[in-house]
């Protein structure tokens, strides 16, 4: 008993920590050596502009790169685009690129490549920027051989957000233009402009990036070689940190309390930090197309009768924090101000009481989203409390496939899911409110099926506005609104903890964490 | 002249049975729920009804299902397993470069069960109702009711973390780039722990159907024979008893090599041994069809293989078989 | 001697049956002893056994009594068992009494059609079948028997084909009994106690098979099975042991037990091993 | 070893069987001597312990009987005192065993050559050339052809005569002094077991070894012994030179037994029958395929080979062969058991090759069969009463009927009606042969066919059941075909005898002329193989 407290007491105070790298920064950095890491699940391509999965963009990250990158405070950083400049209207941005910058097989990095990336290949294989470039983009255009000029048809605040690299990877016009994108063979041999090249994919067992020796930023990258390995079994990814086979692990590569005890380790080091950028923002999305979740008193009830706190501490281990606003509270337009759930039956039981809903009359159907065992604890608890409140719950097996399915096409009664913040709620919030996203097709769009015109409004406004405090306001009102109406029963900010041995320095650097360009990352000797 | 009739008799069995396999298969994958398009679509990070289509189209799924077999059917015969859904590499491609991996775990897990099985069986034949035949058959039991998986998890912990001495997965080390001879060791070393694993179950099995086997032809008439010509108990154990007892031994093995495969789903899950054993449950949870179905035809074949090879072994061992058929 | 002495002078048997009784009387007194779900948290998560007297084996992460979930797990370990080998059995009975009997055509047509499922390995397909029809109860009963028929149908071929030639069968023609009556009441009887001993070792496999499925995450998640529970805390081995340290037990020991009484039952049916007389 | 000391002495053996059984000792209390260049014969029914002897000397009994009292002395030597590794240095050296069943008794996956010159090698006698030497001579020695690739063969390539052969070759490697033959011509057919008894008589002779011999046919013994040892249930009933034992028997079991030998009353004559024609059979033709492929034609056995012959009501007619000759081919394409490959079966005139098993069953009632294995012709899972009602309710009869029908028939048969809800396992060989025929009789049919019906029995139950089966004909009228391999047996029931040799009737008549003047070259090759055929039972015992 007294273990397993301080067990948690551990876990909570462990999240907030950072144990960021602070005596490694005054260390010279030396050059050489090999990182492991681990790609899990095994990538389906390395092709960042076709694939956006979590494994996807940790290694084609290093072969990748976007216009921009964002620091842990979110500020726009540097990467292809060396500056950039917005004008007064918000309506036309121009950025200056990088110089020298060469692709992997050799050829020049030029302006035509990021107009192909932008206008061509993007627009038709990238589901999110096609929605900005067709919504928002009017024109995109080279004055001179080192600048291109986006012309929006309204201002659209969110804009610069789009430029990291899973929104918007630049890929070479010479290899993709004029052919079909996602049968083209050089899919299988990446050519991007970043600091590591592939050597090898030997599937099922290992990915293997060399330095790219023609890097554009003189000196870098530091790293010789990298290997992504394949391990498909959590306890295997740990045993594999712990004999030092890899040397860092991402977030989501083991299990919650792994994380604690790795992280306790001799000379292992743990930060949660580099995740700023995607703030991953858990729930439970019901179709409130159905009773009784068409009923709000009803979702309201079943909000109290959850202890989000109980399943941070216990399911997550501590690896999270209570949501309170759509928005993480790590973004930027995050508000304390709003409606809020606390654990409490006797309210829940009230407010199911006032809603009129008879629980023992409805069977829910609480399908787990299939990423993992914690998840699935999740949904044992949430179809737990539901039956104490009177419901009759079923779990429902289903696989990845499955779930996908039957989130796309509204066919669900009750599942979880979650969100990428995006760095403006424009980008990762918003899709999952608006009316106007209530489309099949895809299990991250508004599934649920919430309209609320004044909601429309608000982010319609929010992401418009060119006046921060405008948009600021706007938002404000937004979570005031939704959290009073619930459409999707907020759960949990998930925070993600990387971990790794302390030879690795200068590991995460930005909001995008690991998936940054690991140009400056060495490897003390 | 016989023996090459019989090859072609065989040849001929073996390929309805595979193509028979691939069509159970086929139309086994038509009842599952859940698109492939729309799972990939989901996969790539969002997808929308233009995007799913166009999946759909590239794929054939948009065809009535009896001409997606047919096309199917037709492709494979000409040798050719189709793309990947999911990674856009030929199935082929993808197979070959796991098969090897999978023939060497089963291979040596086969030999090493096969091979401790039939001694075991063998001592515990011979030795009947003394404590070491309890010893081996208590074992034999235990390990015949023990989940193949649990097997696995204790043996990492045991011999990889506590004692250090095995690495707990992986086929080689990689980034060592061995070459030579450095490289089988290294392998070999890999290999001990899947191997052992994956065996177990299966010396199990041997241990006791050799007992057994050997026991039954311990009864038989000409055991007697031997006894009656003076001929001492050990020499009739060797020479006359384990000669005729392995036989069913054998045939047995050789229908359940393909279990094996089916055992290695879970071995290389847990030992992250890169096999199509994983690779055929990666599909199936991506819906990745083309390489689930070639994962299939090719674990058929290899099946289909190692019993004809097997039959073609008993005629040269058993002079019976030749006019039995 | 009779069926039952012999089956009585096999310690081992005996030992098997009386393991597997405890087995059945938890199964079946679960809800007794545990009265309400074995899914609601009833303590302080993660509480290790023998620690505190109501929960001798210790809770789980969401504080669940493992041993209530022992209780109910032998509920689906065995009914997934029991059940998936009587459809197995039926299934193979069906289609080795037509081959054997009728041999031919027949007999070719539905031993090829054996040969496919045979030429597929077992667990794999099941983990297909279970994961197309999506994992619930009735899809991996249905998997692990749709995987477990064919031996059945090669060992009741085999003892049709060679029961059809003996002459009680003949006789039987030639009295002129009709064939569907001849395999029912003639030759299934005599082949009966093979198949039940294969039968007895099928219940035991399954219970394997499913927990291996559950393993691989394609349990029923609304059934506390052993698999399950040794699925859902194998990852957390080595920090709460106990998790799965129990179902693990639990399944060796039942798996064994049933074992046991299959060679007992083989043992003391074909007492031909044994000494014979004269 | 003096003159005077025997090859072999039993002295008072008992061996005591497993508690639980029907009776305490498998031999007790047995006494024998075997003399140098002497044949003894131990004969005696099934469960008689006649084995056991043999099993005992050998050290070969089953771990779960062990001999308690008694010697058994060889050349004076006590074999139950020797150690294991003793007894195997005597072991194919000092005696040698031969078994029933050759097939069995042979390594599967050993080449003849091989096992013979493993006893050479096992005792350490010469080396590999000498031994293959020495192999060839001995199957020079047995008769059998072409020594030079026979050793090379594999046993299931010989025929049962060439594989006992091959058990003798074996057993006399090291010319051993004494031969155990433990019912070595059973399983043989008539004309190969009068070539395995001459051969095993001239071995004795030319070597001067002792032969026990065991057996349950006293034509054997008649042909064969020098001294006969009766048993009956482990005990020695009768023991005395052949010609006291054979002709003037003395105790009443051994007479009995003589008294049940079959022998042909070579005088007797029958009345022919005069009954309407039952069954007409027209060049009736069954051929057997087996192996065949791509490129080898298929191995075709004539099983039966264009046979006619007509069978009135009330007669009976003989079908005599050799194993492999068709007879039981013939009986089962009448019964429709099995196709036919051309030809008419007319019964009452209506041919029943055509029809089809469906439009056949109406008419199964009439013709009907007896099995030969006691064993394996009752359902061991149903009781008395269903297997005699099965046929009747098949064939429409209400249930009460048939179940009062099934109780005259025990009566009938010479059972007791509690039999009735007994199991087949309760009764003996020649009680469940009584069911069989119970069984037949149930369905009233005009044909009987009875399949080598007494051939699996002893010769006393073998006598009882031959009568029940005249005496039934007779009060009933109706045809037998009665398929026997033993000719003695046909001679004695039969009205008319057909003698067949590769699927072809080679001679057909009443028995005396088949017997008295066989015209065919098998048919008296058939007849002079019969053991025993100079010696009269009927004589001995009248």
């Amino acid at each position: 008993m007294k273990k397993s407290s301080r067990l948690i007491a551990g876990l909570v105070g462990l999240a907030g920590l950072t144990f960021a790298a602070a005596a490694g920064a005054q260390e010279k950095p030396t050059s050489g050596g090999t990182l492991n890491m681990i790609a899990q699940p095994e990538p389906p391509t390395l092709m960042v502009g076709l694939n956006t999965q979590g494994p996807t963009l940790y290694v084609g990250g290093q072969i990748y790169q976007g216009l921009l990158s964002y620091g842990k405070d979110l500020s726009l950083q540097p990467s292809l685009a060396k500056a950039w400049e917005v004008s007064e209207d918000g309506l036309t941005y121009t950025f200056t690129l990088q110089e020298g910058v060469k692709w992997h097989d050799g050829k020049p990095f030029t302006v035509d490549d990021v107009i192909f990336t932008a206008d061509k290949f993007l627009r038709e294989a990238h589901p999110r920027w096609r929605y900005i470039v067709n919504t928002y983009v009017e024109s995109i255009t080279s004055p001179s051989p080192d600048k291109v000029v986006f012309k929006l048809k309204r201002p659209f605040s969110a804009f610069l957000y789009a430029f990291e690299l899973s929104s918007f990877p630049v890929v070479p016009k010479h290899i993709y233009d004029g052919t079909d994108y996602r049968t083209n063979p050089a899919n299988n041999t990446p050519i991007g402009t970043g600091p590591f090249k592939l050597k090898e994919w030997k599937r099922g067992s290992y990915i293997h990036l060399v330095k790219n020796e023609d890097y554009w930023k003189p000196g870098l990258p530091r790293i010789d070689e990298l290997y992504f390995r394949i391990i498909p079994d959590a306890a295997s990814r740990a045993v594999a940190f712990e004999k030092g086979t890899v040397d860092v692990l991402r977030g989501g590569d083991v299990e919650g309390f792994e994380v604690r005890r790795l992280s306790k380790l001799d000379g292992v080091q743990t930060t949660t930090d580099g995740w700023e950028m995607y703030s991953p923002l858990a729930f439970i999305e019901w179709n409130l197309r159905r009773p009784p979740f068409n009923n709000k008193l009803a979702r309201k009830a079943i909000m109290h009768a959850i202890d989000r706190d109980f399943i941070v501490r216990n399911i997550w281990f501590g690896l999270g924090k209570t949501a309170v606003s759509p928005f993480a509270s790590t973004t930027r337009f995050f508000t304390d101000d709003v409606v809020k759930y606390p654990f409490d039956m006797a309210k829940a039981k009230e407010l199911l009481a006032q809603s009129g809903i008879k629980p023992q009359e409805h069977t829910i159907r609480v399908m787990p989203i299939p990423y993992g065992a914690q998840w699935d604890r999740t949904a044992e608890y949430v179809k737990q409390q539901l039956e104490q409140l009177g419901f009759k719950a079923e779990l429902v097996s289903i696989d990845a496939g499955g779930w996908s399915k039957a989130v796309s096409d509204w066919d669900f009664d009750l599942t979880f899911n979650y969100t990428y913040q995006y760095g403006d709620p424009a980008l990762g919030v918003a899709r999952h409110y608006l009316s106007s996203n209530i489309i099949k097709g895809t299990p991250f769009a508004n599934n649920e099926g919430y309209e609320n015109p004044v909601v429309d409004e608000l982010f319609l406004k929010a992401a418009s506005a060119v006046d921060e405090a405008e948009a600021k306001a706007a938002y404000a009102e937004a979570q005031k609104i939704i959290t009073d109406d619930m459409p999707l029963g907020l759960l949990f900010e998930q925070r993600n903890v990387t971990i790794w041995r302390d030879k690795v320095k200068e590991l995460v650097r930005t909001g995008i964490g690991v998936n940054e360009s690991m140009d400056e990352t060495w490897i003390a000797q | 002249m016989k023996t090459l009739e019989f090859l072609i008799q065989r040849l001929v069995k073996a390929v309805i049975v595979v193509l028979g396999v691939v069509i159970l298969n086929f139309l086994l994958i038509q009842l599952a729920p859940g698109d492939p398009a729309s799972v990939l679509a989901g996969e790539a990070g969002a997808g929308d009804e233009q995007f799913i289509a166009q999946l759909r189209a590239q794929f054939g799924l948009d065809q009535p299902v009896y001409v997606q077999l047919w096309s199917y059917l037709q492709n494979i015969l000409s040798g050719d397993l189709g793309y990947s859904y999911r990674n856009q590499v030929p199935v082929a491609q993808l197979i070959m470069e796991r098969l090897p991996a999978t023939l060497l775990l089963t291979g040596s897990a086969f030999i090493f069960s096969l091979i401790l099985g039939v001694v075991l069986g063998v001592l515990a034949a011979y030795k009947r109702g003394s404590f070491g035949d309890s010893l081996i058959m208590t074992g034999a039991l235990i390990f015949y009711a023990t989940p193949l998986f649990w097997v696995a998890l204790m043996a990492v912990l045991v011999f990889s973390i506590h004692l250090d001495l095995l690495p707990p997965f992986d086929m080689e080390t990689i980034g060592a780039n061995y070459t030579g001879w450095a490289r089988v060791v290294d392998i070999a070393h890999h290999l001990v722990l899947p191997t052992v694993t994956l065996g177990l179950f299966f010396t199990a099995v041997y241990t006791r159907l050799t007992r057994a086997s050997m026991l039954e032809v311990m009864n038989l008439d000409f055991v007697k024979t031997a006894r009656a010509k003076g001929v001492p108990k050990g020499r009739i154990i060797r020479r006359h008893v384990l000669r005729n007892a392995i036989l069913p031994v054998f045939t047995f093995a050789s229908v359940q090599a393909g279990q094996l495969v089916g055992g290695a789903v879970l071995t290389e899950t847990v030992f992250a041994w890169p096999g199509i054993g994983r690779l055929m449950f990666d599909a199936l949870m991506q819906r990745d069809y083309p390489v689930l179905l070639g994962v299939f035809l090719v674990t058929a074949i290899v099946v289909v293989l190692v019993n004809l090879v097997t039959d073609l072994l008993y005629r040269f061992v058993d002079p019976r078989i030749e006019t039995a058929r | 001697m009779s069926f039952f002495r012999r089956y009585a002078q096999n310690i081992g048997a005996l030992i098997g049956l009386a393991i597997l009784a405890v087995v059945v009387f938890v199964a079946l007194a679960a809800p007794i002893l545990y009265p309400g779900s074995p899914w609601q948290g009833v303590a302080e998560p993660l509480l290790p056994p023998f620690e505190d007297p109501a929960y001798p084996l210790g809770t789980d992460l969401l504080g669940r009594d493992i041993a209530a979930g022992i209780a109910y797990g032998a509920r689906v370990s065995l009914l997934i068992g029991i059940i998936s080998t009587a459809v197995a059995v039926v299934i193979g009975v069906a289609i080795g009494a037509l081959a054997g009997f009728y041999g031919g055509r027949v007999d070719d047509m539905l031993m090829r059609f054996t040969e496919f499922f045979q030429t597929i390995p077992a667990f794999a397909m099941a983990v297909v079948l279970v994961a197309i029809f999506s994992p619930n109860i009735t899809s991996i009963t249905l998997a692990i028997a749709v995987v477990s028929w064919p031996p059945v149908a090669r060992l009741v071929r085999g003892e049709f084909l060679s029961l059809r030639s003996r002459e009680f069968v003949q006789a039987a023609v030639v009295v002129g009994q009709t064939g569907p009556r001849i395999m029912a009441t003639q030759i299934l009887p005599n082949a009966i106690s093979p198949i039940i001993v294969t039968a007895s070792l099928m219940v035991a496999t399954a219970i394997l098979t499913e927990s291996s499925l559950s393993f691989l995450g394609l349990g029923d998640r609304n059934m506390m099975s052993w698999g399950f529970m040794i699925g859902a805390a194998r990852t957390m081995l080595r920090e709460a042991w106990w998790l799965s340290v129990f179902p693990g037990l639990a399944i060796l020991i039942t798996v064994l037990a049933i074992n046991l009484i299959g060679e007992g039952l083989n043992d003391a049916m074909n007492p031909h091993l044994r000494g014979r007389k004269g | 070893m003096n003159a005077t000391t025997p090859l072999l002495q039993v002295e008072n053996l008992s061996i005591e069987l497993p508690a639980g059984l029907d009776r305490k000792y498998a031999v007790e209390n047995l006494s024998y001597t075997l003399n140098a260049g002497e044949i003894l014969c131990v004969v005696g029914e099934s469960g008689s312990g006649k084995s056991m002897t043999a099993n005992a000397i050998m050290g070969l009994l089953p771990s779960y009987l062990k001999p308690s009292s008694g010697r058994i002395l060889l050349k004076g030597r006590d074999l139950l005192a020797m150690s294991e590794a003793e007894l195997a240095r005597e072991r194919g050296r000092t005696v040698s065993m031969i078994f029933q069943e050759p097939l069995s008794a042979l390594n599967p996956l050993m080449t003849v050559g091989d096992q013979i010159a493993e006893v050479m090698l096992v005792h350490g006698e010469g080396d590999a050339a000498s031994r293959e030497q020495r192999v060839l001579e001995l199957l020079d020695y047995v008769g059998l052809p072409d020594p030079a690739s026979l050793r090379h063969s594999y046993p299931f390539r010989l025929s049962g005569g060439q594989r006992q052969r091959v058990m003798i070759a074996m057993a006399l490697a090291l010319e051993p002094a004494m031969l155990i033959a433990d019912e070595p011509t059973t399983a043989l057919d008539v004309t190969t077991q009068a070539q395995i008894l001459d051969l095993i008589r001239r071995i004795q002779r030319a070597k001067g070894m002792g032969v026990l011999f065991i057996t349950h046919d006293f034509g054997v013994v008649a042909d064969i012994a020098d001294k006969v040892v009766v048993m009956e249930k482990g005990l020695v009933v009768e023991q005395g030179t052949a010609d006291e034992v054979l002709n003037r028997p003395k105790h009443p079991y051994t007479r009995r037994l003589i008294a049940a030998v079959p022998h042909p009353d070579e005088n007797a004559t029958r009345a022919d029958a005069d009954g309407d024609v039952l069954l007409e059979v027209r060049g009736l033709r069954k051929t057997y395929r087996s192996g065949g492929g791509l490129f080898t034609r298929p191995r075709i056995v004539k099983a039966v080979d264009d046979v006619s012959f007509t069978l009135r009501r009330g007669e009976t007619l003989g079908v005599v062969g050799e194993s492999g000759s068709g007879k039981s081919t013939l009986g089962r394409c009448i019964l429709k058991l099995t196709d036919v490959d051309g030809g008419q079966i007319l019964y009452r005139g209506k041919d029943i090759v055509p029809l089809s098993q469906a439009a056949f069953r109406p008419l199964r009632r009439h013709l009907q069969m007896v099995f030969q294995d006691p064993f394996a012709s009752l359902n061991p899972r149903q009781t008395i009463g269903r297997i005699l009602t099965d046929g009747p309710v098949a064939n429409g009869m209400p249930l009460a009927e048939a179940e009062k029908k099934a109780r005259e028939l025990l009566s009938l048969v010479g059972l007791d009606p509690s039999a009735y809800d007994r199991y087949p396992h309760e009764f003996s060989g020649g009680q469940r042969q009584r069911v069989g025929i119970a069984r037949a009789l149930a369905l009233d049919p005009e044909l009987l066919v009875a399949d080598e019906s007494v051939s699996a029995l002893d010769v006393s139950v073998q006598a009882q059941v031959l009568d029940l089966l005249q005496d039934l004909q007779k009060k009933l009228n109706i045809a037998v075909i009665f398929i026997t391999h033993d000719l003695r047996v046909a001679a004695e029931v039969c009205d008319k005898i057909a003698v067949m040799y590769r699927g072809a009737i080679v001679e057909f008549g009443p028995p005396g002329e088949v017997f008295n003047a066989p015209r065919h070259a098998y048919t008296q090759q058939l007849i002079a193989a019969i053991p025993g055929r100079h010696w009269n039972p009927r004589a001995a015992v009248a």
